[in-house]
């Protein structure tokens, strides 16, 4: 046996999706994160509902990086299908727990192996055989604790988490855990270097999925409407404001500030959410690929006639339908152009579940203040894989609920006002919504050419002014998205950026680059377009700038390049686009091959 | 009032001015004109306030129309066929306001078809126009899903398919109000639109409103002279407002006469005609629509209601408060909460 | 009266739309080209039907000019909705011709005033009531005809053409024509100096507008199966297959070997042409901006499951619904990254009516041969407005089938073959279409992930390798869209790229350019992206480089940025952006201020 | 055949393996899958030539089953909703061959309304069938919109909304085949497959076909055990090939059996239940879903045939030559006619 390896691996375990072993994957998860262990969960699942196989893999990370490794120590093996390469996945030197019903020829010396009697264990948990298959994934469950030393008290607190403390629930999976660990202790003698042992790295963060924070986002940003149809991997941004909007957003007597409404496909889902935020509410609709492709059209409309609403769009891997259940950042260019004609789309781009929670309540404000669509986009790794994540944080400004006027206001003003008209020079007009009494309060809003009384007009030099001051209202907007994260050390010469869920890949990435000879590197994170000053600063000051992201095509280069021309021949592309998350080894040797 | 005027007002103190929109840009002779002016009249008559009611449409001749009346109401002209979608969104923004629509044959029944059923499936409390001359105007002149089999028009040929029959569809969506009426016969779209303002839920009202330009040859089923020729009304209408007294019930010969009250108060009567006809029967109407379509009838008049659903709004619990109108205090959690929810999160 | 002005000026008549007014426009346009005077005509009308203002355009240049010119020689006024501006709209010593029942003060004394008793002729004309409003636009032809010297022969040519010989009508429009004719000869007395004669610089050219044109190269390109939906500037592409397809793709028995849809909206329209496309026929949709926008999630299925189609776009003025019937050339952007994930849409740049009938057929090839979507973008202008052309010309080519394989083509194989396997190392995949009987031809296509065989995937391995080939497939596209038209005189070191219909202002700005002091300016009119090596060579070739287009945002420079990011500092953007065609002064003023 | 098999085979000469088509991924017990199984079954009974059969679907656990049947037939999983389009275009390519879609709820009712409707409309000559499960399963269990209204789904919430229902939607779009079943109902689901596919014009199944994993409960709907429990068959359906002897009928009694001819030859004996019931009157129709609704029926069976309607190809007037094998002659215009069209220009 070789030097222990404490609290810097991964395990990997491959099951049969619809078996429910998520629920034992997720406790473990989150057992090690009690012991205070950095962890991060990746679950790679196939887009069908039950028989196919699934991984999910666990890094512990002393040092706290949290990006995805490609290196497997501890695999665990629970589907035929995919046993061989399960098999073949570990590491030299690692160790392989498998389902003892499976029958394959082992073929490697290399690493430790340990056949597990799930099947055995399992009918003796005395469960309903409907609950089996679900039950035996608590079986490696305890093997591994016992062979990791997982401590089984926070095994215990996770399960009470999962189960919302129903005791019942906790006591029949933790029998059956206890069993696997029982079994192991007396069965299997330990040959692999690979264990556990509390720290204290994890108890100013929390663990959540970034959908999950955006919703909640959203609840502390005052949404009031949000319209969706069903897409993987958006879905649990909606469901999860149907779980905590009702808790904390309905007014003391029980009635409800707010409305969710799945819509019968995005086209109106983009619709109701433009429609509502013209009535003057904080709108919302959430999606993924296919389903911004069919909200284009209306895209245009929430530009043009400049109505406030949130766009946020969970990646996934396309082109097309692609392949909907892996993770991506290929809808830049797409939001970027998005609708016919000219147009600049307004991008936020969060690189953490706490990000998620902030841009929730943020993108509600940016698109009050700017009347304008905004634009999210997150990705399916950070939507919804578990992340650890500082805690989310109570919103440091009032709710902003931009230029609207109401009966007192247009009194002070005589009536006088003027929808479209750039009074303050920001190129933002002032608006009244439906309901306003006033009576110079209405007006008729449309898509077509409007002069600045909203009114229907084809005239050539009311048409030009109009855009014009739309794209002075983007230059607004400049100085008021989120500002980049700048890591930038003394010496460095040659620039990174990146953006949303590839922060912990290139921060690790980082970490190594200044370890070795060379060049001396300084990172952006981008969180958001148009370009703030400091990311036109940043991109001036260095002699290279690698970009890395999620995509074939280099979507970030790509605009980065259009809006600073002057820069682009300094752009360098890191393409990562084979749909799982990013990892530091990638990026380092993309960044280094091109170095040499 | 302090001194004596000429013009008249009605009860909520305005002129029939005040319920006026911009000169109509659409052709002379064009029956969604005749609407739009019915639509001015019933709101004067009815004394709504025109600051209450949010207009609605999509895109087409029709879908303009909207601009040529209720210029002191709110409105958006939207997007082609995606009507439906934005006035759902809009009308949650203040549900004490009343949502006129205003869309065509093109706009709901060809690219909207989706979008309409859905929004009438929820029953949204919408009074949904369709302006029907079986062809894009807009656009000059193409066929639209309600063209009649066998129409002959320039540059597109005959017609293959047979035709959207917007009731219909309705009826087959749930709608708890249901109505056909033409352009051509304005005392019969007046009433049917009082009644539409005081349904409770979505109002369909298809109206057959002739394009004096692109398809109103004398063949044509959704031109003046075919829709003179075949309407074949079900009732003789007459909207009593909730506040009138009944008396005018005194008027009719027993059983002569139909009653239908609605959720506000309100009364429908409905005179027999040739037959006794009960809107509040679904099967009688999809049997009406199936006989009218084999006997080339233009029915018009009230083909169903039912005043006892909820309406899409009301299925949302929301605060007595406008949501357009609440304060930050209702929209944001308290401070406290914070920590409540990351202990949520493990 | 001031020097004579033959054959160099431009005429604008304002009527009513819906009045009739095209025929007696058109009929002016077509006799002054028949008397071999090289025209344009601009047609700027309202979005509605009948009732509001509507403007006609005829420039006439001596020296083949065919831009839009901004000034205005000669102006006849019927609407007096608009008479105030049309009279102001005189260039000093112009002609003002208007209807005498208009009664305005006329506060010019600078030009020549001529009224005209429309109502009068007209009603001598002695046609129905509901005919006069017509009938009244051929006074002016007629006393137009009288005052600038235009042959009634060339008229009676134009209207027999119009009405298709129908004596009947000819006569009847003639006779007012000349009724107005005579009335001028008698009343009025020449005080301008404009007039027409004789040339003989059009016989090499016809008079087409852009979609028809489209919609023959279509005929002539094998077009098996088009579906639309009604959309102002598109809609005459789809009618005026409906006229021709029947005279000239009929089989000798009259069936027909071809089919035209008219969908129930766009989304179902690209459905259509992309299930005919993979049925293996020719199949094409034309639309406008928010069509095109609708389109989006389709055209992605098009590119990732590889389906041959053209969606022939009439842009119009965006964004949303804007200005319907005003031209642009701002869909650009949108398409070049259309739909969601990554994607390299393949884009042709008709620039003459000419090019719309070459494109026609050319889009057809080069989407069978890439089995992909290919993007044409025409413009309202191109689209909608007469042009003198060059004659269409019979394809140099046979059709292009692309690599379909057949019974016996897969005998030969033995049944060996791979829907998505690079055979050839061009990127370009052999398929088989429904109907061949052969036990291997048929394969389930998707627009989800997949390996060679067209199965399904979730595989990284051959995802990446998929999309690494369909970024081949794009290289290839490269050598085989349409070269660049250069015109490079000797010691130019500037230069200047346009596309579409901007193309005659920029010829005629160059002539004036040519003509100055100062540097020497090379022309590049762009007909396609990818970039083709001869693009990339002219770039490379210059200083600086002018991009002129007709859009706000610099849509084609941004494109360019992104994929010559070395180059991209050399961009300079002349955007213009009203709705009106481009003029030469304008060009020309936009690139000389820049160069100050 | 050269040497002895035990392998049996159709009149096609091909063995059952020959229709089947990948392992199935869907869930075990899943409706679609026994749906699957029934077409395999149909098309070898039928001797159908599996290169004669062209499949499409849109997207959804149902949309993926085309895959797991007739792995010798093209076919195309496309996109969400979407289906009607792409098959509607893809027909026009060979119009000998015959069409089979798959479709889900969410992908006909909900995203893909106006398309089903539209498709419908023009009677394109396609077996359609409505995986019919009242929720998405793919997509992990939300309503549908075919979902009952008061039906209850994990992080749903109660659905609020009346179901749309497939047959009515596909009568008033003047269907010419409309037809229900029920997953758990093999013998009439094959029985009505055959006749669907050798009907002229378009073909509507409604399926119910339960979710196993995410909308199973007895008392909801689309559940195997509601169906059990609620289904009315309108009749007993047995359908007879055009080229078998049709013996048959003297095995029933008098006034029993109703007869349908096929366009094809074909026919359809329906053995009458409790109740006569015609299925080429529409009104009937029209009068027993409402009934159905009404007393909480799951009515199954053939609700409406008419095989006189031309189908959309036939509208078209097309060459024999499926259009994909025409020539590059057929195609373009002989270089004489180039001037002629230049003339035509002016
Ligand atoms: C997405 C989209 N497609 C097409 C159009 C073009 N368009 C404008 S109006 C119209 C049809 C209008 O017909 P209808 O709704 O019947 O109204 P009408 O003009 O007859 O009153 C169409 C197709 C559009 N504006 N947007
Ligand atoms: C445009 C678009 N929106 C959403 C989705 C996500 N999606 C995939 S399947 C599905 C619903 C499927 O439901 P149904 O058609 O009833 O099929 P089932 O799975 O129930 O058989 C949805 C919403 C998608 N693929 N594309
Ligand atoms: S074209 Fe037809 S629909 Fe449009 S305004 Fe004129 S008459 Fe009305
Ligand atoms: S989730 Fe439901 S619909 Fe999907 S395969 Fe499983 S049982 Fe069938
Ligand atoms: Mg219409
Ligand atoms: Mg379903």
């Amino acid at each position: 046996m070789s030097a222990k390896v404490v609290n810097d691996f991964s395990i990997t375990i491959a099951t049969v999706n619809g078996s429910g072993s998520q629920t034992a994957n997720v406790t473990l998860l989150r057992a090690l994160f009690k012991m205070g262990i950095p962890v991060s969960g990746k679950n790679l699942f196939p887009s069908n509902i039950q028989g196919l196989p699934t991984w999910y893999t666990i890094r512990l990370s002393k040092e706290g990086f949290i990006a995805r490794r490609d290196e497997q120590e501890v695999v665990v093996s629970m589907n035929p299908a995919s046993f061989s390469k399960d098999l073949a996945s570990v590491q030299p030197g690692g160790a392989f727990l498998y389902a003892d019903d499976i029958k394959f020829a082992i073929n490697r010396s290399d690493i430790s192996i340990y056949p597990m009697p799930v099947k055995q264990i399992a009918r003796a948990a005395n469960v309903s055989s409907a609950l089996r298959d679900y039950i035996a994934n608590m079986v490696y469950v305890g093997v591994l604790a016992q062979m990791l030393g997982i401590e089984m008290e926070t095994i215990k607190q996770a399960l009470s988490f999962h189960f919302k403390g129903k005791a019942e629930a906790v006591e029949s999976n933790f029998g059956t855990i206890k069993a696997g660990a029982d079994w192991a202790a007396q069965n299997l003698k330990k040959s692999d270097p690979f264990s556990v042992a509390r720290m204290d790295a994890t108890s100013n963060y929390v663990m959540a999925d970034g959908n999950t924070a955006a919703a909640l986002g959203a609840v502390y940003g005052g949404l009031q409407f949000e319209a969706w149809y069903p897409i993987t991997p958006a879905s649990s941004v909606a469901e999860a404001l149907n779980v905590y909007l009702p808790q904390f957003r309905k007014t003391a007597e029980g009635k409800q500030t707010y409305a969710v409404m799945q819509a019968e496909d995005e086209l109106a889902a983009i619709g109701m959410a433009i429609g509502a935020g013209w009535g003057g509410l904080r709108s919302m609709t959430s999606t993924s690929g296919p389903g911004l492709s069919l909200m284009a059209e209306y895209a245009g409309l929430g530009y043009f006639a400049e109505v406030p609403v949130v766009v946020w769009d969970v990646q996934r891997m396309g082109p097309s339908t692609g392949l909907p259940t892996r993770t991506a950042q290929g809808d830049l260019t797409e939001v970027y152009s998005l609708s016919h004609g000219d147009k600049q789309n307004i991008i936020l781009l969060p690189g953490s579940v706490q990000e998620c929670f902030e841009f929730g309540w943020k993108a509600l404000d940016l698109a009050a203040t700017l009347q304008s669509p905004i634009f999210v986009l997150s990705d399916l790794d950070l939507g919804m894989n578990q992340w650890m994540t500082k805690p989310f944080e109570y919103p440091d400004v009032p709710l902003e609920r931009g230029k609207v006027l109401w009966e007192a206001d247009l009194e002070k003003l005589s009536g006088i006002w003027s929808r479209y008209k750039d009074s303050d020079g920001d190129g933002i007009a002032y608006r009244t919504v439906p309901g306003n009494k006033h009576h110079s309060a209405a007006w008729f809003g449309r898509g077509t050419g409007h002069d600045e009384e909203a009114r229907y007009t084809e005239d050539s030099v009311s048409w030009e002014n109009n855009m014009a001051r739309l794209k002075k209202k983007y230059d607004t907007a400049r100085s008021l998205v989120p500002k980049p994260v700048i890591k930038a050390g003394r010496g460095a010469t040659i620039g990174i950026i990146a953006y949303g869920s590839s922060d912990p890949a290139v921060d690790e990435a980082l970490a190594f680059l200044k370890k070795v000879e060379g060049p001396k590197f300084a990172y952006m994170r981008l969180r958001a377009l148009p370009c703030t000053a400091e990311v036109q600063n940043f991109i001036k000051k260095y002699e290279r700038i690698y970009i890395v992201e999620g995509n074939r095509d280099g979507q970030l280069r790509q605009i980065l390049s259009a809006v600073l021309p002057d820069q682009a021949p300094k752009f360098r592309s890191a393409c990562h686009s084979d749909g799982l998350p990013l990892t530091a080894k990638w990026v380092k040797e993309a960044i280094m091959a091109q170095e040499k | 009032m302090s001194a004596p005027t000429t013009i008249q007002t009605n009860k909520a103190g305005l002129t029939k001015n005040d319920y006026r929109g911009l000169p109509s840009t659409l052709c002379q002779g064009c029956g969604h004109n005749s609407i739009a002016n019915q639509i001015i009249t019933v709101c004067y008559d009815l004394n709504i306030v025109p600051e209450e009611i949010i207009k609605f449409s999509g895109i087409g001749c029709s879908s303009k129309s909207p601009a040529y009346f209720l210029n002191r109401s709110f409105g958006f002209n939207g997007l082609h066929g995606r009507m439906s979608s934005f006035a759902t969104g809009a009308m949650f923004s203040d549900t004490s306001l009343r949502s006129i629509g205003i869309s065509g044959d093109g706009d709901t029944a060809s690219i909207g078809m989706g979008g309409f059923k859905h929004l009438v499936r929820r029953n949204a409390p919408i009074v949904y126009i369709v302006e029907n001359n079986g062809v894009y105007g807009l656009t000059k002149g193409q066929f639209s899903a309600t063209a009649e089999k066998g129409l002959n028009l320039k540059h597109q040929g005959i017609n293959q398919y047979m035709p959207v029959d917007i009731c219909l569809e309705a009826l087959a969506s749930n709608a708890t109000f249901v109505a056909r009426s033409f352009a051509g016969d304005a005392k019969q779209v007046k009433e049917l639109l009082k009644a539409a303002l005081s349904h409770h839920g979505v109002a369909v009202l298809d109206i057959i409103s002739p394009c004096v330009t692109f398809n109103n040859q004398d063949n044509a089923t959704h031109s003046y002279t075919w829709g003179k020729d075949h309407e074949a009304p079900l009732q003789d209408i007459s909207f009593i407002p909730a506040l009138d007294e009944i008396e005018i019930l005194g008027e009719f010969e027993e059983g002569t006469v139909r009653e239908v009250s609605m959720h506000d108060g309100s009364t429908i009567l409905l005179k027999k005609l040739e037959k006794d006809y009960d809107p509040t029967n679904r099967a009688n109407a999809f049997q009406m629509l199936e006989s009218a379509q084999q006997k080339d009838w233009l029915v018009t008049g009230l083909l169903y209601i039912d005043e006892s659903k909820p309406t899409l709004t009301e299925a949302y619990n929301l605060v007595e408060t406008p949501l357009n109108r609440l304060q930050d205090s209702d929209l944001r959690p308290a401070p406290e909460t914070m920590d409540k929810i990351n202990a949520m999160m493990f």
